[in-house]
């Protein structure tokens, strides 16, 4: 398979503006997926602005070594797949294929450990509506607190998910010679929509993790 | 321009399959918007039901036709179907998705797969929104304010917001599609500056659509989790803030007005242009104008709230902006006026359509100053005048520019011409039967009848029977054109390619169009409406 | 007007130059330098700054997935523009919402 | 107009509302009438010169910035009264407003509870605290020209002076449920000398009075009398004190810390005490809580001494 059974839509002139459109179509899509998550990050911003010792005391509770390794995680496994756009590029089959393959194995790992947190905060009653123990002068703000950091948390392993099972897709295609130099426009957009999940976290970590750790 | 007679004109798009399977299955932008087409009227006259039980129950101050539970659920589901199923999609996705590519000489859409895909999420998204009414509705109003919504209500809001939210992800691909093809698949020679206004109209709306609406899918799942788990950010027993709803509520809903209304002036400008044989007057003021009020839209939310506990501050920022992008529409007013004159002005159906939007686009546009001055609202909101200013917007503009455009590229659509007389009384009957029924409700308004009153004082009634009977003549008008455009499906006569002698590229090919739309990509030479005289 | 299409077919379309593997690394090692800026700045006791930094810092290490990994520094001006709207919208939405919260004036007590 | 001017705000409103009817009937009127010149004079077939006009920036750029003075002429006007209407003077005499599906309970500072009816004296800025128990409602009455959303978890407030003796409609304007259109009322507006003796003649217990009632009903005193063997906080003069609390900060003993303590305990815990007091919460209504401040707040050793003796 390669880029000559690709055939153009009947809709373009030619693949440059097909590529075109597609590049624009997915910036437009990582846009609104800015203002998804966005809703969730102004009311967080909204609340702490009313409750922030709660807030202070709620992120106490959230494991900081476990949300640091997760974010260097994602780090570079965005690092990972720029590497394998550029690999495709380049005409390197193989390297390529492992890099997606790594980058999906670090996404996966996310997941993993963001699930241990999960189940360290059920033990700790943190879990509104499903598992709450916290009493305390702060109970009430850390509960709006928890509720944001599931809302956003949860919201953001679904696209981890969504994105780890894309690059496997991309992965497998690009072993079997789907895509070369020429034409490899669905893994750059995959490429795209993964680095969009990184951009999340990257604000997601000092939010949610960083919040009154001094003293 | 000049119409390119072809000796053989290829098939049509509605001579590539017959059954219902290539319609259910197609690609084509243009049978998209027809089957959009039929949604949107089901879902028109669903919602037309709805809101002919509610005036009804107002003919009486009592209420002794339904009981007060019925009517709430009567006034949530109007409000729920015709914002969300009926205004939000109506031209957008019938009239742009049918037009935009032809007007831009593109052969399709970027995104056809895609553009399908959206039919079926609205699709998904009604029958949501219709188990909710057959399983018995929903009475929180088609805001959803908390913590009635979450905490109070005992209907089906579940699943009301679930259709809302499906429907939501069908109007960000379609304006997806709309933002990728103007922007790569306008013909050669077509500018930024030689768009016609519809397609301007149609890509400011198309960001609104893709800018705004994820803020509405997520809100009205924290809604929905709140409901569902006891427990969320906007529950005041934690401390958390109801406003804070109205807050990302209204950040969609606002532009959402404006995702109503800019498109209905798009096809205005076209309608207006063409009743009068002129070129829009001051076209470059016209596109600002546009791409104005798209992006101010989204800055003035905060005028819904003015008595909702925001403080006073944010208040008269809100007031300011709005008074703001007042300006914009009124721009747009008068370069219409302007447009008539030295124009060669016929009075056809889409013409007449058109002239009643300018005017009841005024009414509503200059109520809106009323509402927008901080001191006035305190009085109005949430009274009739509120129900009477967006009813002459979305109803006396949006609906009427809406069946304007209808009328106007009914030719180009089906290949037939209708029955131009019949189309001019009805268009009349309901400029008076809008006016019938609307115009009371500003005054009831003004003198304090509250929004959403099952009863209501006795000293409202005469107003109140007046606005009914309006309602009344406006039903009937709007049935009228589903029976003469029905009509001319079998009967009307054929159209030729350019039956109005238009300018615009969407003329110059056969009628119905070829499923890709031109035998040749046109070229172009010149701006919009270069009607010669 | 009718005259045939006028624009020539192009080749496939490879997008933006690939920036080099240096480049990619460089930036990462950059952005794992932020991350544990960013985790020790937050032990210490800076007051609101701990905030500002944490968020300026996140904003750094935003902008160079974007420019780098996403390749807006060597991509069309266009998709700059889609992107920034994003984040501006994001940015009309907090503020402005902010400006009532913060401006409300305190009645908690009734008195 | 049918619609009365009852309060001190209603004229000013009404004039800022007539003047921009008076511009807005104006810009139809000749909208209106432009259209109709141009569609009569050049429609099809007239003899009308039509030699197409020149674009204008002159003609466009009056109808954008005219338009805008204007409109910002009616900011200015407008946001003058919001100012004014949303600051309450401040010899504005309190009611308290507890708002519930579907009915309006005023309770006034001197003990008097009303449900659905709010009885004011003409001529006295009074300014109602508004609290709401369940959903959002709001407090609208046409004659006065005042409306305000009534929030769960939270108060605001309303204020206006009644200038005519007379019965107005009390409204709640925003939807909160199956009987929001009978969620409705009457303000009942009396001259002064009428008004005091209303308030005589409904005079139930003083606010405190009630509180002190509460006091020993829900059991307060059990634990907090000097007497109790509880370890408790003494009350006594406890109003208007700087109070340590456990976590070594201070705070100042105002409405504000009363009426929380007594529904979130665990909130400021005094220092030197156990977070032993259950939390009131969900178990005495928004006008128990406020009888039982205005207690605390009368309570000093005076007070409590006089209490004794008796």
């Amino acid at each position: 398979m390669n880029a000559r059974l690709h055939p153009v839509p009947e809709q373009f002139d030619d693949p440059v503006q097909q590529r075109e459109a597609a590049t624009l179509g997915m910036w437009a899509f990582l846009a609104t997926e800015i203002l998804f998550f966005g809703v969730l990050f102004a009311g967080y911003t909204l609340c702490r602005v009313r409750f922030p010792d709660a807030f202070a005391a709620g992120s106490r509770h959230t494991d900081m070594l476990l949300g640091t390794i997760e974010t260097a995680v994602l780090l570079t496994s965005s690092c990972a797949v720029a590497l394998s756009v550029r690999e495709v590029q380049l005409g390197g089959r193989q390297l390529a294929t492992a890099l997606l393959g790594i980058t999906a194995a670090l996404g996966a790992s996310f997941l993993v450990m963001h699930g241990f947190e999960y189940y360290a905060e059920y033990r700790e009653g943190l879990i509104p509506a499903v598992h709450w123990t916290q009493q305390g002068v702060y109970a009430k703000g850390m509960e709006i607190f928890y509720c944001l950091y599931y809302f956003i948390t949860l919201f953001h392993s679904l696209h981890v998910s969504i994105g780890v099972v894309l690059l496997i897709v991309m992965a497998w295609r690009t072993w079997h010679r789907a895509y070369d130099a020429r034409y490899h426009t669905p893994l750059e957009l995959t490429a795209l929509y993964w680095h969009l999940v990184d951009i999340v976290w990257i604000f997601v970590y000092p939010l949610i993790y960083l919040v009154g750790r001094a003293g | 321009m000049s119409t390119v007679e072809r000796p053989a004109p290829p098939r049509s798009y509605l001579e590539e399959g017959f059954g219902l399977r290539s319609w259910l299955t197609t690609h084509d932008h243009k049978r998209i918007a027809i089957l959009y087409g039929i949604g949107i009227t089901a879902f028109f006259f669903l919602g037309g039901l709805a809101a002919a039980l509610v005036r009804l129950e107002l003919v009486t101050p009592a209420g002794d036709l339904v009981s007060a539970e019925t009517y709430n659920k009567a006034f949530t589901f109007h409000g729920v179907v015709m914002v969300w199923f009926f205004l939000i999609p109506s031209i957008p996705a019938t009239l742009g998705n049918f037009l935009l590519p032809l007007m831009i000489g593109a052969r399709d859409v970027a995104f056809p797969r895609l553009n399908l895909f959206s039919w079926y999420l609205y699709i998904v998204g009604g029958l949501f929104t219709l188990a909710c009414l057959l399983l018995g509705g929903i009475d929180t109003g088609w805001t959803f304010y908390t913590p009635f919504s979450t905490m109070f209500s005992n209907s089906h809001v579940m699943l009301a917001v679930v259709g809302v939210f499906i429907v939501g992800f069908s109007s960000i691909f379609t304006g997806l599609n709309f933002i990728v093809t103007v922007h790569t698949l306008r013909a050669p020679g077509m500018t930024w500056m030689r768009l016609p206004l519809f397609v301007w109209a149609m890509y400011a709306v198309a960001l609104v659509m893709i800018l705004a609406t994820p803020v509405l899918a997520m809100t009205l799942s924290l809604i929905a989790l709140e409901r569902l788990f006891g427990v969320g950010i906007f529950d005041p027993a934690l401390g958390g803030d109801p406003v804070l709803f109205q807050h990302f509520f209204w950040f969609y809903s606002h532009p959402a007005v404006y995702i109503m209304i800019l498109p209905a002036m798009g096809v205005v400008s076209e309608l207006i242009t063409h009743g009068a044989r002129r070129r829009i007057f001051g076209y470059q003021f016209m596109v600002w104008a546009i791409i104005g009020i798209a992006v101010v839209g989204f800055l003035v939310w905060g005028h819904h709230m003015f008595v909702a506990g925001q403080s006073m501050y944010a208040s008269i920022v809100f007031s300011i902006l709005s008074f703001i992008i007042a300006v914009p529409s009124a721009i747009k007013v008068f370069n219409w006026t302007a447009t008539l004159y030295k124009g060669d002005i016929s009075f056809d159906a889409p013409m007449l359509y058109a002239l009643g939007f300018v005017g009841l686009f005024m009414l509503g546009g200059l109520t809106g100053l009323f509402l927008a001055a901080t001191a006035l609202d305190v009085n109005l909101t949430d009274t009739y005048f509120v129900v009477a200013h967006f009813h002459y917007i979305m109803v006396g503009g949006a609906v009427m520019a809406y069946l304007g455009g209808v009328h106007y590229w009914w030719p180009k659509i089906t290949g037939r011409l209708y029955s131009e007389a019949w189309a001019r009384f009805a268009a009349i009957l309901m400029f008076f039967g809008f006016n019938l029924t609307f115009f009371p409700q500003y005054i009831l308004g003004w003198e304090g009848m509250p929004r959403r009153y099952h009863e209501y004082l006795p000293q409202y009634q005469v107003w109140n029977v007046l606005s009914s009977a309006g309602a009344t003549i406006l039903g009937v008008s709007y049935l009228l054109p589903l029976l003469y455009l029905g009509w001319s499906l079998r009967r009307g006569a054929r159209a030729g390619a350019n039956p109005w002698d238009a300018t615009g590229l969407e003329w110059q090919t056969p009628s119905p169009p070829p499923l890709h739309n031109f035998a040749q990509t046109p070229t172009v030479t010149e701006g919009p409406y270069a009607y010669r005289q | 007007m009718n005259t045939p299409a006028a624009r020539p077919q192009r080749s496939h379309g490879s997008g933006p130059r690939p920036p080099s593997l240096g480049g990619n690394l460089w930036t990462l090692l950059a952005l794992l330098v932020l991350l544990g800026l960013s985790a020790g700045s937050a032990l210490l006791e800076l007051g609101v700054f701990n905030t500002v930094a944490n968020l300026g810092i996140a904003v750094a290490k935003a902008l160079l997935v974007l420019t780098i990994f996403m390749r807006l520094k060597t991509d069309n001006a266009l998709l700059r523009i889609v992107a920034s709207a994003g984040f501006a919208w994001l940015a009309v939405m907090i503020a402005l919402a902010l400006a009532d919260v913060l401006t409300r004036a305190p009645l908690l007590a009734p008195w | 107009m049918i619609l009365p001017q009852a309060s001190s705000v209603a004229a000013n409103v009404d004039d800022l509302f007539n003047a921009l009817l008076a511009l807005c009937t104006l810009v139809v009127v000749g909208v209106f009438t432009v259209m109709i010149v141009f569609c009569v004079k050049y429609r099809r077939g007239t003899a009308a010169e039509r030699t197409p006009p020149r674009q204008h920036l002159g003609v466009e750029l009056t109808w954008t910035l005219v338009p805008f003075v204007l409109f910002m002429g009616i900011f200015g006007w407008s946001v003058h009264l919001w100012i004014k209407l949303r600051t309450p003077p401040k010899d504005a005499a309190p009611v308290y407003v507890v708002a519930k599906q579907w009915m309006w309970k005023v309770q006034h500072p001197g003990g008097q509870r009303e449900i659905d009816q709010l009885h004011v004296p003409v001529g006295q800025p009074i300014r109602l605290m508004m609290t709401s128990q369940d959903v959002i409602h709001s407090f609208y009455v046409p004659a006065f020209r005042v409306k305000q959303d009534v929030l769960p978890d939270r108060y605001t407030q309303l204020w206006f002076t009644a200038t005519k003796a007379g019965t107005y409609h009390l409204f709640c304007a925003e939807f909160c449920g199956t009987d929001h259109s009978r969620m409705r009322g009457r303000v009942v507006a009396m001259a002064a000398g009428d008004y005091a003796r209303w308030l005589q003649a409904h005079a139930g217990v003083g606010l405190a009075a009630q509180g002190r009632a509460l006091f020993r009903q829900l059991g307060c005193s059990g634990c907090h009398d000097p007497r109790a063997g509880v370890h408790a906080p003494d009350l006594d003069d406890l109003y208007g004190r700087t109070v340590p609390l456990a976590d070594g900060s201070q705070a100042l003993a105002d409405e504000r810390y009363l009426h929380d303590a007594i529904l979130l305990p665990k909130k400021q815990i005094a220092a030197g005490y156990e977070p032993i007091m259950p939390s009131f919460e969900g178990r005495i209504g928004e006008e128990d809580v406020l009888a039982l401040v205005a207690y605390l707040k009368t309570r000093g050793t005076q007070t409590e001494n006089d209490d004794e003796h008796r």
